[in-house]
């Protein structure tokens, strides 16, 4: 199991090396997902952005979920990167991988992180637009959620 | 004591990334947003929308209580992934 | 969109820039999925696989799940590579890849390429077992899903 | 002249992965089973099981008509991804 939390950019052949390496027994469905930085918001076209986290507590809560995921979906290995800094349009934000010995189990596991990914992990997106930097707000229904998955008991 | 840190709007702002206060028996983490929103009105601004609590980088809330040497997080509702 | 059969092992980093350079508008999700042979059957160990499969048609069924994806979860780009040949345990088989600007959509697709290929593609699995090769057996929920999905006028 | 293919299975018991046959008007893929089957007990044995057919290498039933220089196929339910 691995959470990164990187400023640079990352590889997908690594990314996929290490999970394979790692995952144990080797698994016959992989599942990967790979966000990128969009272009644009509900506002018009951005300029790229910057992601404050909180470090330790990051990589932490991240590292919690995937465990999560491994018990709930029994996955056979799990992996996920987050940058972090500044990004342009276009580039890696987050990689999430899954293996398992269900191809099901792979896919909603992956699904799995990622929701609860952007209700639970300290991250916080700032997009740059019009000349000025703006804090992506959250859905009102994700805030609860927020708390959901992380409560101590979770841990 | 007790270490305070910020992170997003709170952080913007309250105006301090973190600080530390002088720890006090008994004290919850309501406490202490009650005692740095009279110290300062940057702190009641901060605490008006939706704040997230974490003690010691583990997701709390405010009736939490603290014990000396932890460290208080506030934050927004996170926007990753 | 790219369908590939091919004898030789394929690579991650490739196939992700190839799907990322022929998708339109640049998607936010890409979802990918890869299958490794498996090392047992229900019968207990094997010692790898071949897989034959009809040259022509196996590239024309895979492009027309392929374009189904695209139109069924509005795909900003979709890509599969299938193996055929001779396969050690765990070596790389298929590969499908998916981008959209929303992240279900993408891992939607996935899955509806996965399920439907492993009923609507003409590629045939033996296994090496014991000393003997075996034919891979279906079982008979799909038999007529196989048939649905390659109808006339679904092309 | 009609080409037959087949695989898996329906090639191993059939004993001919290719050969070819002489089209005849208003025949169907049926026709052409039944035909082959008279000919060989390895084909009428082939066609035992469940068996999908493929004309021009688009999927369909038995009761295609075929026109001349048409390819047929002949397989087993597929086990592929």
């Amino acid at each position: 199991m691995f959470a990164h939390i990187c400023t640079e950019d990352f590889d997908q052949q690594s990314l996929y090396d290490e999970l394979l390496a790692q995952s144990q027994p080797t698994p016959g469905a992989i599942v990967t997902f790979t966000g990128l930085v969009r272009d644009f918001n509900a506002h018009g076209p951005i300029e790229g952005m910057s992601l404050e986290h909180y470090p330790g507590m990051t990589e932490k809560a991240l590292l919690n979920l995937l465990e999560q995921a491994t018990q709930r979906f029994d996955l056979a290995g799990v992996g996920a990167v987050h940058r972090v800094g500044e990004l342009a349009n276009f580039e890696q934000i987050v990689w999430v991988g899954c293996g398992a010995s269900h191809r099901q189990h792979a896919f909603d596991a992956a699904c799995f992180i990622m929701d609860t990914l952007k209700q639970a992990v300290p991250l916080w997106k700032k997009e740059y637009q019009h000349g000025e930097a703006r804090w992506v707000a959250v859905k009102s229904s994700d805030e609860h959620a927020a708390m959901t998955w992380l409560t101590p008991s979770k841990n | 004591m007790i270490t305070i840190k910020t992170f997003a709007q709170i952080r913007e702002i309250s105006g301090r990334a973190e600080l530390t206060i002088k720890w006090q028996a008994d004290m919850t983490v309501d406490n202490l947003m009650e005692q740095l929103a009279l110290q300062d009105a940057a702190w009641a601004n901060a605490f008006t929308g939706n704040v997230l609590i974490a003690v010691n980088k583990t997701m709390c809330n405010a009736q939490q209580r603290l014990n000396d040497n932890d460290e208080v997080a506030f934050f927004p509702p996170v926007t990753g992934g």
